[in-house]
């Protein structure tokens, strides 16, 4: 029989964990251990979470009705130019990656940390400056371009645009030397015997997320570097009153960002595929079809960015051109998907409130990648492009997809990461009322925007209003789901039962130590033999349908 | 609020050919579907029709395979089952990658085919030119001389229209949601739309391009006429000049409206993008640079032609010249209507 | 001894740094085809090849790229995972290159007429604080207004309506740039 | 379930005691595996952040072709070229001194340290003078151009050439300086015996990043200063 690893708990705690290892502020502030990063990292994310869920209820306030209510234009443009602005750079991008990724990728190659500690201590640093920078531009005159940035109006804006652009460029390094370690600790730091087909899935989707952090993010510092340049020196490249073009901008832009989107969601495909396995008991479904699309998506996903640019005036042949390699990101999407749902067969599911999240987001990703098609097909987009079905579809793709699976995720390492067990009950409440009111927020926008609802308006046309206002209740409920999340989480950690080490029963590396970890994670250097979905209620006498 | 004008107030009404059939924009109802109102929307909801099948089948089919294994694999309550050794098989991947392969290259090829469409103009469409601006649209035609007007957009039923259009400040994006039609309009260059109304009534037109503080109010109105009514509705929509029993400030009021004044001035006081026409006149202000100044006809002209000569304090200079577009007559009958809002 | 484990693979030779040391001759010959080569790009810099030199340029340019890269950095006798990373990255800056390059030669508008996107509006300084200097702006904008004129260019109405806000398009200008378009 | 772990440390003895061996790698192997692997992938991002200028470069180019060929003229082909000299000239001094400490002498290394920093200062001497001439002709980036004012006549729009001019060279400039930065570190950390025929990466590294200065520069020179 071949066992994957040795999952037995040997060692009771002899060693203190990495929590208590040392003490004192000052051992966190300077701390290199990839695990107490991570939870520097998950702490400023949250905070970040929480400042930007809390502009979006006020901007979901503000649409209960088509005039302007307690808003002003310009306050209503700011809000939601820094709701943008916080969640994609300060909260979804560094969310899976940085937090969970740091302390799980090192546990799961069995490694005791990642290759360079001390880097990974340098993005965190570097990364709290640009959200510095980013809070002085909000102090100051505020933000009103919207996250994308577009020339000329950022040009010619009155706003912090330097400030804060400043700071995305800042962020984006923290992001380049996130994901340049992680590529370096895949590659070099595996346990013996790890070979890449035994890696988790989790490891290869972030793996897939640091190839592109590393090659993309450099594109996005020079194209805000050059923002910059055109506001306060005029260069001419981007503005046209300087003899530029704006879409050019829109191409180095999005030859960023679009790639981006992959960084937001690709790790959260890697929770998924751990979170079914585990909780289900069986082992994933097409690994190997699930690991290489992966880097398929990473890889396709520099090839489709002209989609962001239908009808901005970018050229009829290249539309045609980027309508077809965007369709082609949906191939590897849809197996994923599919092989998840494969999973399932003849499991035996275990429903906690992981798990629900899991099944949570096999439907709400499922939405949000379906919506995509009509986005990408070219006549079609022309009428959806910059209205509310293409807001409700990337909020279906990174709330519904990342946003879902990072909490999915938080509660499947909860134990592992802090030691302790939170209320099962709790839980399944919180995954409900996220579920339904992210349902109800979202799924009426997609029939907003198919009726010509553009987006950033703060007054709209009367016909519209029934609509947004049952989309802001649903609002209401998806915040009151993540606060009693936080609530029931936060309270864990003073009265929650102690964690054993593996509590769901999991293969992988990051559940064979004490839980939490020590401070170098193994007390041995662990061996692997096998795959890390080779779950003992398997039943291997059944073999008829192993290939 | 800007959106008042769509539903035709008495400012927009006098603009308004009394042919005009007056149909709502929209329907009342907020769950029934836009008009589709040109051969394109007609062709476009077929396409997105079959897409809401395909995806439907496909959500339904994969949600309810899911539904299904969770039910049928759940957890027994003491211990668990014994698992499937499955871990993957060829031929079914292959086919799970294989059917989303064809339906993918159908909706490509089909929705290439109908943009093909949007995108080539009959030769024999008529040309309007559209200008983009913070915050409102001006159109021209080029067959009505010196026909400007703001926010409105006339076209006849069945006959292609060819918009040329540019911005003079950021991007803008003009949409016309009636005719599932869009297309940025890009300072620096010109971009072209073009279309061939089936119905005629009164639709929106919006800008979907952020562009800054009053982007939300840059809505105008595309008026549908019969062909046979065109020419007389057009020629009454573009004529701007003082009726016999008209007022001067009567008049000023509709110059306001053709240059789309109001989506930076109120006439109630608020302070906008611009400051409100109310109480204006007569006013002592201060300049940027200090200096004071009495808002008279004098400035209020020089305001309207060089609009960033003398900047009062706390605005900023973003309005545009209206030098050319507004003769003598009408300039004064603009500062009438100012004079008038105490 | 025991076993060593590098990248989940057992190492039989733990010291694995086995660095390949090129020979004195080797770096002096690449500095000497280097600095041949630079004569060479600096001297057909004076002759006039037209659109030719750029092309005669790059590949000198690469030509020296590949040496330094392969001998100065050792990516000849490196990891072969490295050349990989180097040449994947070449590949993305390819699709960066190639695609944005793609549409803006595919736009007609450009193709046709380059002016077309050259347009200034006025540039207000006052109460910015900018620099001396920023005031020439205006006055470039008005010579190359001059030019545009000078060539009878229809797009001037276009130009034109840049500092003026819009509304005078002229309509031959559209009539022109219809033209250009198809 | 059968415990098969192998309880010999995964350390070799002598690498065990390295004290240039961090807690977290076995072997030093590994750790020099890493380092170069890093830093090739930090490499990778300054070659793609450098790309998004010269893809600036060559739309400039595309767009405005006359104005850049005459705007051109301007820059000086033998302060370029002296400059090229000197960065391929500091780049051979560069692999010489990573050469020398592969064979373990320290000393050459430093002396190979010292004249790649002299040649980078030449490099940025002789870049001073070229800004200051640009800075008196008024050839500045965009708003700040003026130098038709003082009789430098250039069709077109020159203002966007030379914000492109300054913006490569200028960030070029800024990546040499940090090696300069890089290397003084390095000669102290030599001068301290560091580095050893065992323990060379560091140096191997900042070879690297210095060599891909070179790289920038090899593409610079003749798209600026000399392309027709």
């Amino acid at each position: 029989m071949s066992t994957a690893v040795q999952s037995q708990d040997p060692h009771p705690a002899v060693e203190p964990s990495y929590l208590v290892s040392k003490r004192g502020l000052m051992s966190w502030l300077v701390t290199v251990d990839h695990k107490r990063l991570g939870l520097m990292y998950l702490a400023s994310v949250m905070f970040f979470f929480l400042i930007a869920g809390i502009l979006a209820i006020v901007l979901r306030t503000e649409l209960f009705t088509p005039d302007q209510d307690f808003m002003s234009a310009q306050t209503y443009n700011q809000v939601f130019t820094l709701h943008g602005a916080i969640m994609v750079f300060l909260f979804i991008i560094p969310s899976v990656p940085a937090a969970l990724g740091n302390f799980l990728l090192p546990l799961m190659l069995g490694a005791k940390d990642v290759a360079f500690p001390r880097l990974n201590l340098l993005s965190f640093y570097v990364y709290s400056v640009a959200a510095v920078f980013l809070i002085v531009a909000i102090l100051t005159s505020g933000l009103d371009t919207g996250w994308t940035f577009y020339t000329p109006y950022s040009t010619s804006t009155g706003t912090a645009v330097i400030t804060a652009t400043a700071g995305v460029f800042i962020a984006g390094f923290s992001s380049i030397l996130t994901g340049l370690n992680f590529v370096v600790t895949v590659h070099k730091m595996r346990a013996p015997g790890m070979n890449w087909n035994r890696m988790p899935l989790f490891v290869w989707a972030i793996y897939s997320t640091a190839v592109i952090q590393v090659l993309a993010t450099p594109v996005l510092a020079i194209t805000l570097l050059l923002l910059i340049v055109e506001r306060s020196l005029g260069i001419g490249i981007f503005d046209p009153a300087m003899g530029g073009d704006p879409v050019l901008f829109q191409h180095f832009f999005w030859f960023y960002s679009h790639p981006a989107v992959y960084i937001m969601i690709l790790p959260g495909f890697g929770i998924i595929s751990e979170i079914i396995t585990v909780h289900s008991r069986k082992h994933i479904f097409g690994y190997k079809a699930i690991a290489l699309s992966s880097v398929a998506i990473a890889v396709i996903s520099f090839v489709v960015w002209g989609h962001h640019l239908f009808v901005s005036g970018q050229s009829e042949l290249a539309g045609v051109l980027f309508s077809f390699l965007t369709f082609a990101v949906g191939v590897p999407t849809a197996i994923k998907v599919f092989s998840w749902v494969a999973t399932l067969y003849g499991g035996s599911i275990q429903y906690n409130t992981a798990c629900w999240y899991g099944m949570a987001f096999l439907w709400t990703f499922t939405v949000g990648g379906l919506t995509g098609l009509p986005l990408s097909t070219l006549a079609i987009d022309v009428h959806l492009h910059d209205t509310y079905f293409v807001v409700a579809h990337f909020h279906y793709v990174m709330v519904g997809g990342t946003v879902v699976a990072f909490i999915g995720g938080l509660h499947h390492w909860w134990p592992k990461m802090t030691g302790r067990m939170f209320n099962e009950t709790a839980g399944k409440w919180g995954c409900l009322l996220v579920f339904v009111g992210f349902n109800v927020t979202f799924m009426t926008q997609f029939f907003l925007g198919h009726q010509g609802m553009p987006r950033r308006y703060y007054a709209y046309l009367p016909e519209y209003q029934v609509m947004h206002q049952v989309s802001t209740i649903g609002s209401y409920i998806l915040a009151l789901g993540l606060l009693w999340t936080l609530i029931y989480l936060l309270h864990s950690l003073w009265k929650g039962d102690k964690a054993p080490s593996n509590p769901w029963g999991a293969v992988t590396l990051e559940w064979q130590t004490q839980s939490p970890p020590i401070e170098h994670n193994f007390h041995e250097t662990p061996h692997i033999h096998g795959s890390p979905y080779d779950f003992p209620e398997i039943d291997k006498s059944a073999g008829a349908l192993h290939h | 609020m800007l959106f008042s004008l769509l539903i035709a107030p008495a400012a927009a009404e006098a603009a308004l050919p009394p042919s005009n059939p007056g149909t709502p924009p929209m329907s009342d109802s907020p769950w029934s579907l836009l008009p589709a109102a040109s051969a394109n929307a007609e062709a476009l909801d077929t396409l997105y029709i079959f897409f809401w099948i395909l995806c439907g089948v496909a959500f339904v089919g994969m949600i309810g395979v899911q539904a299904y294994f969770m039910w049928k694999y759940k957890k027994p309550a003491h211990g668990h089952a014994k698992t499937s050794p499955l871990t993957h098989n060829g031929k079914l991947e292959f086919i799970w990658s294989a059917i989303p392969t064809v339906f993918f290259v159908i909706l490509f090829i089909w929705g290439e085919v109908e943009y093909m469409k949007q995108v080539t103009p009959p030769p024999d469409a008529m040309d309007v030119r559209v200008t983009g601006q913070k915050w409102s649209w001006t159109i021209e035609y080029p067959e009505v001389k010196g026909c400007s007007l703001t926010n409105d957009l006339y076209v006849p039923v069945g006959q292609p229209m060819r918009l040329t259009m540019t911005s003079v400040d950021v991007i803008h994006s003009f949409y016309l949601p009636a005719f599932r039609l869009k297309k940025d309009v890009v300072p620096g260059r010109y971009t072209v739309l073009w279309f061939e109304a089936t119905k005629a009534g009164l639709y929106p037109l919006m800008c979907t391009e952020y562009c800054g503080d009053e982007h939300s109010s840059m809505v105008g109105r595309v008026h549908v006429v019969p062909q046979e009514e065109y020419q007389a509705v057009l020629a009454k929509a573009c004529e701007l000049k003082q009726g016999d029993a008209e007022t001067a400030e009567d008049f000023g009021a509709r110059v306001v409206t053709r240059g789309g004044c109001a989506s930076c001035h109120t006439t109630d006081g608020t302070v906008k993008t611009g400051p409100s026409f109310k109480g204006l006149f007569g006013k002592t202000e201060t300049l940027a640079d200090g200096s004071t100044i009495t808002v008279d006809e004098n400035y209020i002209r020089e305001s309207i032609l060089e609009p960033n000569a003398k900047i009062v304090s706390g605005f900023s200079p973003q309005m545009p010249s209206f030098a050319g577009r507004f003769d003598d007559k009408q300039i004064a009958a603009l500062i009438a209507y100012i004079k008038a809002q105490k | 001894m025991a076993k060593v484990f590098l990248n989940g693979q057992p190492v039989e030779h733990p010291h694995e740094v086995h660095e390949h040391i090129s020979p004195m001759s080797t770096y002096n010959g690449v500095i000497g085809a280097l600095f041949v080569l630079t004569g060479l790009t600096f001297a057909v810099s004076f002759a006039d090849l037209g659109p030719a030199s750029l092309t005669v340029a790059m590949v000198v340019a690469f030509v020296k790229a590949t040496l330094v890269v392969a001998y100065f950095m050792h990516l000849k006798y490196d990891d072969k995972f490295h050349l990989f990373v180097f040449l994947g990255t070449i590949i993305f800056v390819g699709i960066f290159f190639g695609f944005t390059m793609f549409d803006l030669k595919s736009r007609d508008a450009l193709n046709d007429e380059q002016e077309t996107f050259v347009r200034w509006k006025e540039q207000t300084n006052e109460g910015k604080g900018l620099p001396v200097g920023v005031d020439n702006v205006p006055e470039r904008r008005a010579k190359i207004l001059a030019e545009i004129e000078a060539h009878g260019g229809g797009h001037g109405g276009g130009e034109h309506s840049a500092g003026h806000g819009g509304g005078e398009h002229k309509a031959e200008a559209k009539a022109e740039h219809k033209a250009a378009a198809h | 379930m059968s415990n098969d772990h192998a309880h010999a440390p995964a350390h070799v003895d002598d690498d065990e005691h390295n004290p240039h061996l961090a807690h977290h790698f076995d072997t030093m192997g590994q750790q020099t595996a890493s380092a170069k692997l890093g830093m090739w992938l930090f490499l990778a991002t300054e070659i793609l952040m450098f790309s998004g200028l010269f893809l600036a470069y060559f739309i400039l180019r595309m767009f405005y072709p006359e104005m850049v060929l005459e705007a051109h003229e301007h820059l000086s082909k033998w302060a370029g070229g002296i400059n090229t000299v000197v960065l391929l000239s500091s780049s051979y001094t560069m692999a010489l001194g990573v050469r020398s400490i592969q064979l373990g002498d320290a000393k050459k290394l430093r002396l190979m340290l010292v004249l790649t920093m002299l040649c980078g200062c030449i490099f940025m001497v002789v870049k001073y003078f070229e800004y200051s001439a640009k800075f008196e002709h008024g050839m500045l980036p965009g708003k700040f151009y003026s130098a038709h004012l003082h009789g430098y006549e250039i069709e077109g729009l020159p203002h966007i050439f030379f914000g492109v001019y300054f913006l490569m060279t200028g960030l070029h400039g800024v990546h040499v300086v940090i090696g300069l930065a890089i290397m003084l570190w390095m000669f102290i950390r030599a001068g301290r015996g560091e580095f050893s025929a065992k323990n060379y990466v560091a140096i191997e590294n900042t070879g690297l990043y210095w060599h891909l200065v070179d790289l920038v520069w090899i593409f610079l020179f003749p798209l600026l200063y000399l392309v027709k």
